[in-house]
């Protein structure tokens, strides 16, 4: 920083965009004028080869170690003209733009004199603010090139085959004594008709005899701690303790059906739960004849105010597996609102239809009353209440979270909802990764899913795991907030204030920004009250410089 | 028949409350006393209740007994220090004042002096085991005094309070009081005789004397106000109608308070009624209690 | 941590109206903590303060500097022997502690408190501090479930409640629990309610002013 | 052999599979048939359910996408044929000539605002216009410009080249043809997304004959900021009348200016130049008095499965109407503290996560009505008010309630060129039309090395799409890795 | 009065009202010009500081932009930078300086048309307001 500061401006016309409401050789002379400025030139257009050539050439001639380009946006520019000063050797954030046309030419056209006064004005807090700018260098990180993967169910594993299949070795943990999960219990999968028994025994088989793939059952997740690309886990296996280093972590936790104590009568017996039933299709243990299925047993009320999304798909599919069982079974399914969204669903719910399935709609004010060997139900079409005969009751109740999923959410310092279901980063557009990056996100633990849901995310999360484990080292440019440790006065307030818990208090006892963590919204170094966290990008002092520079000297 | 005689005699009490005003008039009040002097075994002088500033205890517990009338002189930590409590105990004695109760007091915030200083050297607890202290002729720092009194101490006890631990809270301070020398205690005002017999059946093994606590309920509005601002009571909606409902309130007053007061006569070994200036009315709510 | 929150600005104005050359005084311990006197502060409270005198027409300088603990001569010495003549007025950005270690080191500089030093407190939440201890020097913590009566009570009750709380709240707000509740019901979860029923307590105040000696740790004297 | 990738569509779906190929450090080509890549979610208003703005959340996507060293992107293009098997693919791409140099276009935009040609802007679902020379919508990628040679009057033989002269960039070049070349890749994936259901084709539901019953992606754009009304509410029928009004008073103007100069001249009579003169101002005072007569939208309805769960036009569900839908009546009241919206439907389907919970609130903050019952007809009453027949299945009445404006949930078809592209590349079709996939790969086609995601698997909304955008791209890359 | 044009700073977070700037320039919506933008990665980026900063320096008003609520790119960043306008006003006001001077808005990345809405409102009220006494001397 010792160094002269020699800053260059360059003033775009963009062809009559700008210069057809500013006077652009009046805005070069201004520009000239300014404190530090050693050269300022017009380009026809800046962007054009002729304008970065033009800038390359300026930075060399004149020595320049500071660029200031008037012209658009930054928002499409920026990445541009960063490129062309690193290409004329100075490091990419010595440069600074000035929007002139959307922020000005284009707003305030029939203004001419306050658009040219206002044009002056920012290329002048622009230079203030160039002053100050710091060189700021990418960093990188080494990534350890495996994968943990919590949980074996079908998407768990499903991660885990995929990864293994890009060439990256896995660490799967399992916390039950066996993999696979939930469909371990089931009896067929629709709408492929495949059994789930066949389906997750080639899974577990595929895992088992492939190389990449370490797998644990019995496994309990202790402690994680690190960063992408360099995670250190610890887990114990009945009573040894296994740590490990990972670049990435799957979360394939899953979920579990509600038992429905106190709901309907549920008795396990005369009144099961569709797993329940499952496991007597396996066995083809049913004798009933006339059946009844409840839906949103547990599911959307107060207290559990959330759709579990497949239980309809459930039930229709094991209605159609009763009717291939007992070909006279009288069948009523008592609904809220069929989730049979989709193509196949939709197709499979008119099946069930035509199957001679009976579906009765019931209002939540209005739930149907299991009495013994029957169900009392008010039809809404027929506008009273019907009682059907039901030798057999089967309730469909929802997905809930695992109970382990707070405290695995502790450990991975990642949130859930107020439904314990994992929350992802952005609803939206990134459903699949958590903000705390390196995380991500699959199955049931993130929310209901059918297998071939499950699976599709099980493979989404395997292909955002591996946009990390496909580098050696991931590199971060340093706009990120870093605590000079010597002004820190360990108020922890960087830690409460961060929106993704990154700040922590080092070995030393002051405050640590892990730079890899950090996403730079730069709300902590405003908050610090020691003025202790440094933000070299739009520092404290370049927007010092930008307001001191508001008025004109 | 001194309070404390009474007290000894096991017979049915009767104590009255008067609170002296904000200056030196207190002709009034001299007169509410006279009125029900023959009906009481004792009245209490309060110590700038609820903290607000007015004329103090001591001067007017003085007068009550060149009356004729034993007084109970209440005493609060909220205001003096141990040395002071000391002193004006000291004092009350050779000003012919033989009862005290002992109190902690409200808060200042609650009164018309918000800013005072908060006191609160001794508490309810500690002013009686001072108190025991000066009986037995020293004071609290152990220094041997020159005449020591013997005053009929006292205290209080919320038996409304609204919640499980502010009971249990209750009752364990008022043991406290006990082994630290309370011979009597006086209730908040009781409405809810349902819910203080649960409490009596609580403290009966204590067997200290207690006086139950009946205020004059002279409006429902002030039912309501009790109800919200009033801690440990709470008038029940059923009363609160009854004096909606009523034409002549001051008739519906007295017979809602002889009421309770026939009640408290099997629970408890007296009443200690708070007219707040309906003094005249006490005769007539005893009368009508049968006492 | 000591907690504090700047005077108001009215007053502070007042009480530096003859100064033009003033050095805004920061601490880097507890109140800095509190977000009540650190650098930031002290920017805010020099940029309100040029503010005020430029809307009025008046001169000022403002100097900026915080010291490591405000409490601690050490620490305060090196950065005001070297300003010595720069200003005219330290305004204090430190708790009472703080200003008074400045008055007793500089006893020829006016020093000036910005802050209200108002307890001994925890943060709660970020923004939300409040009082714990009254630094009584007589802990009795320890029989009641770390729950402090002697601060949290409004009359500091050390033998129970009084009778004014209402529905678990003290008479004096009906935001601040009753103390003595609070304490029942960690007793209760300790299984170690018997401690209420411990002997009358009367609570004896430390003799003015507060002292604490440690013989071993004092300077020896080698002559 | 190749060890690239192309992704057919730019939708939410292409990209995400693009984006998260490129970050694995795969080069990957884009290709997408119109001038800017962003598909339908760049048309949305807002998103449920957290009302996130969509072109807030996806434009940091769009630049990413150009940005990216690994991404190269192929706008404005078509797959005309393609040879090969997994890991060696030769697929031949015409790219449409757009008549600009896309690196000397700076989207500066004056050629747009002096091109004489307006016609109905598809972005906006014809509910605007553009020019013939125009950008596909403002934040589109690439960020240039865009000659319509059907309707430009250069390519009509007619006198114009405005363009060319204003452009100081020099980017306009009318003898730029189309180029057809050969891309080797290794593995393809189909993000084509889908279409809208046209519901003209339900003659009872008056869509087309009917001004304000719209489709809901006309209505996004309606509610949308950068829309063609600047996202104020207004129904159709008073953009035809404010039109119509802007019309006559040009007309008026026109009208008054002969009349002056007759009268100027003083020749032959004025007498027929004052009657039309008369009949304009008549005409646009009963347009005025209509116009007044609409006031502002208050009540909205909703018509849920339109073209949907009905084995007259599509057996399946479009799986995300019923949110959308949800979302829309919950944004409109940004719109208007008076504005009521009732939503008809046969199944509620909020069965996603917080999907449920956001039509609760729906409901309970936002005053949605909720009535089952699929619209039998739609009509309208004495003043044109669009009005709905639908029997309300929980009440067990039959109701006719009128509205200012409906909005039909239109079913989710596949996209036209999909058949087109299924016979090029070889893969099969399910029953509705979209992309089958091997029930137990989710994205797999039946054609080798060729994946599918989004939409053009069938109907899904956005987070399925990117979770499945991810998934084909994980097995593309299995694939050009040489691993899967 | 009547010729007094304010200056105005403004604190634009980088995804949202910068891109509402940026779509108000290239829709060509008109607004007055006498804004001066500061880019922000994020409105939580500005502190009390800068805010109190940028009127000592010169400006007649000051507002800070952000996401739209619940958008923040930054989760809530926006909603802290709300609460620090609020408290820079609550100062403005102990050294009687008027807090209308300081405004916090939101705004998605979409709305063009309310960044120039704003633009103009805030002059308008600026104008009304008149010049801050800290600067009389500029005219």
């Amino acid at each position: 920083m010792n160094t002269e500061l020699r800053i260059g401006v360059f003033i775009c016309h963009c062809g009559i965009n700008i210069a057809g409401v500013l006077d652009i050789k009046g805005l070069c002379e201004y520009a000239k004028a300014l404190p530090n400025v050693v050269t300022a030139q017009a380009n026809l257009f800046t962007c054009a080869e002729t304008g970065t050539s033009a800038i390359k050439k300026a930075v060399k001639d004149n020595n320049l170690n500071r660029v200031v380009v008037a012209a658009c946006t930054p928002r499409t520019h920026e990445p541009l003209f960063r490129a062309s000063c690193k290409e004329a050797g100075i490091n990419p954030f010595l440069f600074e733009m000035v929007n002139i046309r959307e922020h000005c030419s284009w707003v305030h056209r029939h203004n001419k004199d306050a658009a040219q006064a206002k044009a002056g004005d920012l290329i002048r807090m622009a230079v203030a603010k160039a002053a100050f700018l710091e060189p700021i260098e990418t960093f990188k990180s080494k990534v350890e090139p495996l994968t943990l993967v919590i949980g074996s169910g079908i998407a768990g594993m499903t991660s885990a085959l995929a990864l293994a299949d890009q060439g990256f070795e896995v660490i799967l943990i399992e916390k039950e004594e066996n993999m696979g999960g939930l469909l371990r219990h089931l009896h067929k999968i629709a709408p492929a008709n495949v059994a789930a028994s066949e389906l997750i025994e080639e899974k577990i088989a595929a895992i088992k005899k492939n190389k990449r793939i370490k797998y644990f059952t019995s496994a309990i997740l202790e402690e994680v701690t690190g960063y992408v690309g360099n995670f250190s886990v610890r887990f114990s296996c009945g009573n040894d303790s296994y740590t490990c280093k990972v670049g990435v972590i799957i979360v394939a936790t899953g979920g579990i059906p509600l038992r429905p104590e106190g709901l309907f009568n549920y008795d396990g017996k005369n009144v099961i739960t569709q797993s329940e039933l499952e496991i007597k299709l396996k066995k083809r243990d049913i004798e009933a004849k006339s059946i009844v299925m409840i839906q949103c047993a547990g599911a959307r009320i107060p207290e559990r105010n959330y759709c579990s999304r497949i239980c309809c798909m459930v039930a229709i599919k094991n209605c159609l597996y009763l009717k291939d069982i007992i070909k006279d079974a009288k069948i009523f399914v008592l609904f809220r609102d069929i989730q049979a969204y989709g193509v196949e669903n939709e197709a499979l719910l008119l099946k069930a239809r035509e199957a001679g399935v009976r579906f009765i709609r019931y209002r939540p004010d209005t739930p149907p009353v299991v009495e013994n060997g029957k169900v009392k139900i008010y039809h809404p079409a027929m506008g009273k209440e019907i009682f059907l005969p039901a030798d057999l009751v089967v309730l469909s109740t929802p997905i809930v979270a695992h109970d382990d999923a707070e405290s695995i959410s502790r450990i991975l310092k990642v949130p859930i909802n107020g439904n314990k279901f994992f929350l992802e980063a952005h609803a939206k557009l990134s459903p699949l990764d958590f903000a705390f990056n390196g995380i991500y996100l699959c199955g049931n633990a993130r929310y209901p899913a059918t297998v071939r849901e499950a699976t599709c995310q099980a493979l989404g999360a395997a292909s955002r795991a591996c946009i990390t484990l496909s580098h050696d080292t991931i590199e971060r440019v340093g706009t990120v907030a870093s605590v000079q440790e010597e002004l820190c006065s360990t108020c922890f307030t960087c830690i409460k204030v961060c929106p993704y818990n990154v700040p922590y208090i080092n070995e030393r006892g002051r405050a640590e920004i892990e730079p890899m963590q950090c996403q730079g919204c730069g709300i902590c170094v405003a908050e610090c009250p020691a003025e202790a966290i440094e933000f070299k990008y739009i520092s404290d002092k370049q927007i010092m410089a930008a307001c001191e520079a508001l008025l004109a000297s | 028949m001194s309070f404390r005689e009474s007290l000894e005699s096991g017979k049915f009490l009767v104590t009255a409350e008067v609170g002296p005003g904000k200056g030196t008039d207190v002709e009034h009040l001299l007169k509410a006393a006279d009125i029900i002097k023959d009906r009481v075994d004792a009245i209490n002088v309060t110590d700038l209740q609820s903290s607000v500033m007015r004329l103090g205890s001591m001067a007017f517990s003085h007068l009550l007994t060149d009356m004729g009338i034993d007084p109970i002189f209440q005493m609060t930590g909220r205001d003096r220090n141990r040395l002071a409590l000391q002193s004006d105990l000291l004092s009350a004695w050779v000003l012919g004042i033989r009862n005290v109760l002992a109190l902690t007091g409200d808060h200042p915030t609650m009164g018309d002096h918000p800013h005072a200083k908060p006191v609160f050297d001794l508490d309810s607890v500690s002013l009686l085991e001072m108190i025991g202290k000066l009986n037995s002729g020293y004071d609290m720092a152990g220094n041997e005094l020159k005449g020591a009194p013997e005053f009929l101490p006292g205290a209080v006890v919320n038996p409304g309070a609204d919640n499980e631990a502010a009971l249990d809270l209750q009752i364990m301070k008022m043991e406290k009081k006990i082994e630290a020398g309370a011979k009597f205690f006086q209730t908040q005002a009781v409405y809810d005789i349902d819910l203080f017999e649960k409490f009596i059946r609580r403290v009966e093994g204590f067997k200290v004397p207690i006086i139950g606590g009946v205020i004059l309920l002279k409006s429902a509005g002030m039912a309501r106000f009790m109800n919200k601002n009033v801690a440990g009571v709470f008038v029940p909606i059923p009363l609160i109608k009854e004096m909606t409902d009523t034409k002549d309130k001051v008739k519906k007053s007295v017979e809602i308070a002889a009421r309770i007061v026939k009640r408290l006569k099997n629970l408890c070994q007296g009443v200690h009624i708070m007219a707040l200036g309906w003094e005249k009315m006490i005769p007539a709510v005893l009368d009508q209690a049968g006492i | 941590m000591i907690v504090g929150e700047r005077k108001p600005m009215e007053e502070l104005l007042g009480m530096i109206e003859d100064f033009e050359r003033i050095l805004v005084l920061g601490c880097k311990g507890c109140v800095t903590v509190c977000c009540a006197g650190g650098p930031k502060e002290v920017k805010t409270l020099s940029t309100l303060i040029r503010m005020d005198r430029k809307q009025k027409g008046r001169k000022v300088i403002t100097i900026e500097a915080s010291t490591e603990l405000q409490c601690e001569p050490e620490s305060i010495r090196p950065i005001l022997e070297k300003m010595a003549n720069q200003y005219d007025v330290v305004l204090s950005m430190a708790c009472g502690a703080g200003v008074q270690t400045v008055a007793k080191l500089f006893p020829d500089k006016l020093v000036l408190p910005a802050l209200n030093t108002n307890f001994t407190g925890i943060a709660e939440e970020h923004g939300v501090w409040t009082e714990a201890c009254l630094a009584c020097g007589d802990c009795v913590l320890g029989r009641t479930a770390g729950i402090c009566p002697v601060t949290l009570c409004a009359k500091g009750l050390l033998n129970g409640p009084c009778g004014g709380a209402s529905e678990g709240k003290c008479e004096v707000s009906k935001d601040q629990p009753c103390a003595w509740q609070e304490i029942y019901h960690a007793l209760k979860r300790l299984n170690r309610l018997h401690y209420l029923k411990q002997k009358p307590q009367v609570k004896d105040w430390p003799v003015h002013p507060g002292r604490v000696v440690r013989e071993d740790l004092r300077e020896v004297e080698t002559t | 052999m190749s060890k690239d990738v192309l992704v057919i569509g730019g939708g939410i779906a292409g990209i995400q599979a693009c984006l998260d190929l490129a970050d694995q450090g795969i080069t990957v080509y884009l290709l997408e048939r119109l001038p800017s890549i962003g598909g339908k979610m760049a048309q949305l208003d807002k998103t449920f359910p957290t009302n996130d703005c969509s072109i807030c959340i996806m434009g940091p996507k769009l630049f990413e996408v150009e940005r990216h060293p690994n991404t190269h992107l192929l706008t404005y293009s078509e797959v005309e044929a393609v040879d090969g098997e997994a890991g060696n693919f030769m697929v031949k791409i015409k790219k449409k000539a757009r008549y600009i140099d896309e690196d000397k276009c700076t989207a500066c935009g004056l050629c747009a605002e002096k091109c004489p040609v307006i016609v109905p802007d598809q972005f906006n679902m014809g509910l605007g216009t553009r020019r013939a020379i125009y950008k596909y919508f403002p934040q589109g990628i690439p960020s240039v410009y865009t000659i319509d040679d059907s309707v430009c009057r250069v390519f009509q033989g007619k006198k114009c080249k405005i363009c060319a002269k204003i452009c100081e960039a020099e980017a306009i070049d009318y003898e730029q043809k189309d180029i057809v070349f050969e891309l080797n890749v290794g593995a393809i994936i189909v993000a084509t997304g889908f279409e809208v259901f046209d519901p003209s084709d339900i003659k009872s539901y008056g869509y087309g004959t009917i001004a304000d019953v719209i489709t809901a992606l006309e209505f996004e754009r309606l509610l949308n900021a950068s829309g063609p009304t600047r996202g104020h509410l207004e129904r159709p029928s008073s953009l035809n009348i404010k039109a119509e009004i802007k019309q006559t008073e040009k007309k008026i103007k026109k009208a008054k200016a002969r009349l002056k100069s007759l009268e100027k001249k003083n020749q032959g009579s004025t007498d027929e130049a004052r009657k039309t003169l008369a009949a304009l101002d008549e005409r646009l005072s009963g347009l005025k008095a209509k116009e007044a007569a609409l006031g502002d939208v208050k009540d909205i309805a909703f018509v849920q499965c339109v073209g949907s769960r009905d084995l007259r036009y599509n057996a399946h569900c479009c799986s995300y109407g019923c949110m959308h839908s949800v979302k829309e009546a919950i944004v409109s009241t940004e719109h208007g503290s008076e504005i009521r919206s009732t939503i008809f439907f046969t199944d509620m389907r909020a069965y996603g996560k917080e999907f449920h919970e956001y039509f609760l609130r729906g409901g309970a903050e936002y005053g949605i009505q909720f009535v089952r019952g699929r619209v039998a007809e739609i009509n309208q009453d004495d003043h044109g008010r669009p009005v709905i027949w639908c029997e309300d299945m929980d009440a067990r009445k039959v109701k006719k309630l009128p509205f200012d404006l409906i909005v039909l949930a239109t079913a989710c078809v596949p996209s036209k060129g999909i058949e087109k592209l299924a016979n090029i590349m070889g893969f099969d079709s399910d029953q509705s039309g979209f992309v089958k996939t091997d029930p137990n790969k989710p994205t797999t086609t039946s054609a080798k090395g060729i994946f599918v995601c989004g939409c053009a698997n069938g109907p899904m909304d956005i987070p399925s799409s990117v979770s499945m955008a991810s998934a084909a791209a994980s097995m593309a890359a299995q694939t050009v890795k040489g691993l899967g | 009065m009547d010729n007094f044009e304010p200056l105005i700073a403004v604190f634009s977070c980088h995804y949202c009202s910068y891109a509402a700037a940026d779509l108000a320039g290239s829709s060509r919506i008109q607004y007055p010009p006498n804004i001066r933008i500061i880019k922000v990665p994020c409105t939580g980026r500005v502190s009390v500081n800068h805010i109190l900063m940028a009127l000592e320096d010169g400006s007649d008003g000051v507002y800070v932009a952000g996401c739209l609520k619940g958008t923040c790119h930054f989760i809530r960043g926006n909603y802290k930078a709300e609460k620090r306008v609020q408290y820079v006003k609550d100062l403005l006001s102990e050294i009687n300086i008027e807090p209308e001077r300081v405004q916090m808005y939101f705004m998605s990345a979409a709305e063009g048309t309310k960044f120039a809405n704003v633009a103009l409102e805030m002059t308008e009220a600026i104008k009304k307001i008149g010049h801050s006494p800290l600067n009389k001397s500029r005219s």
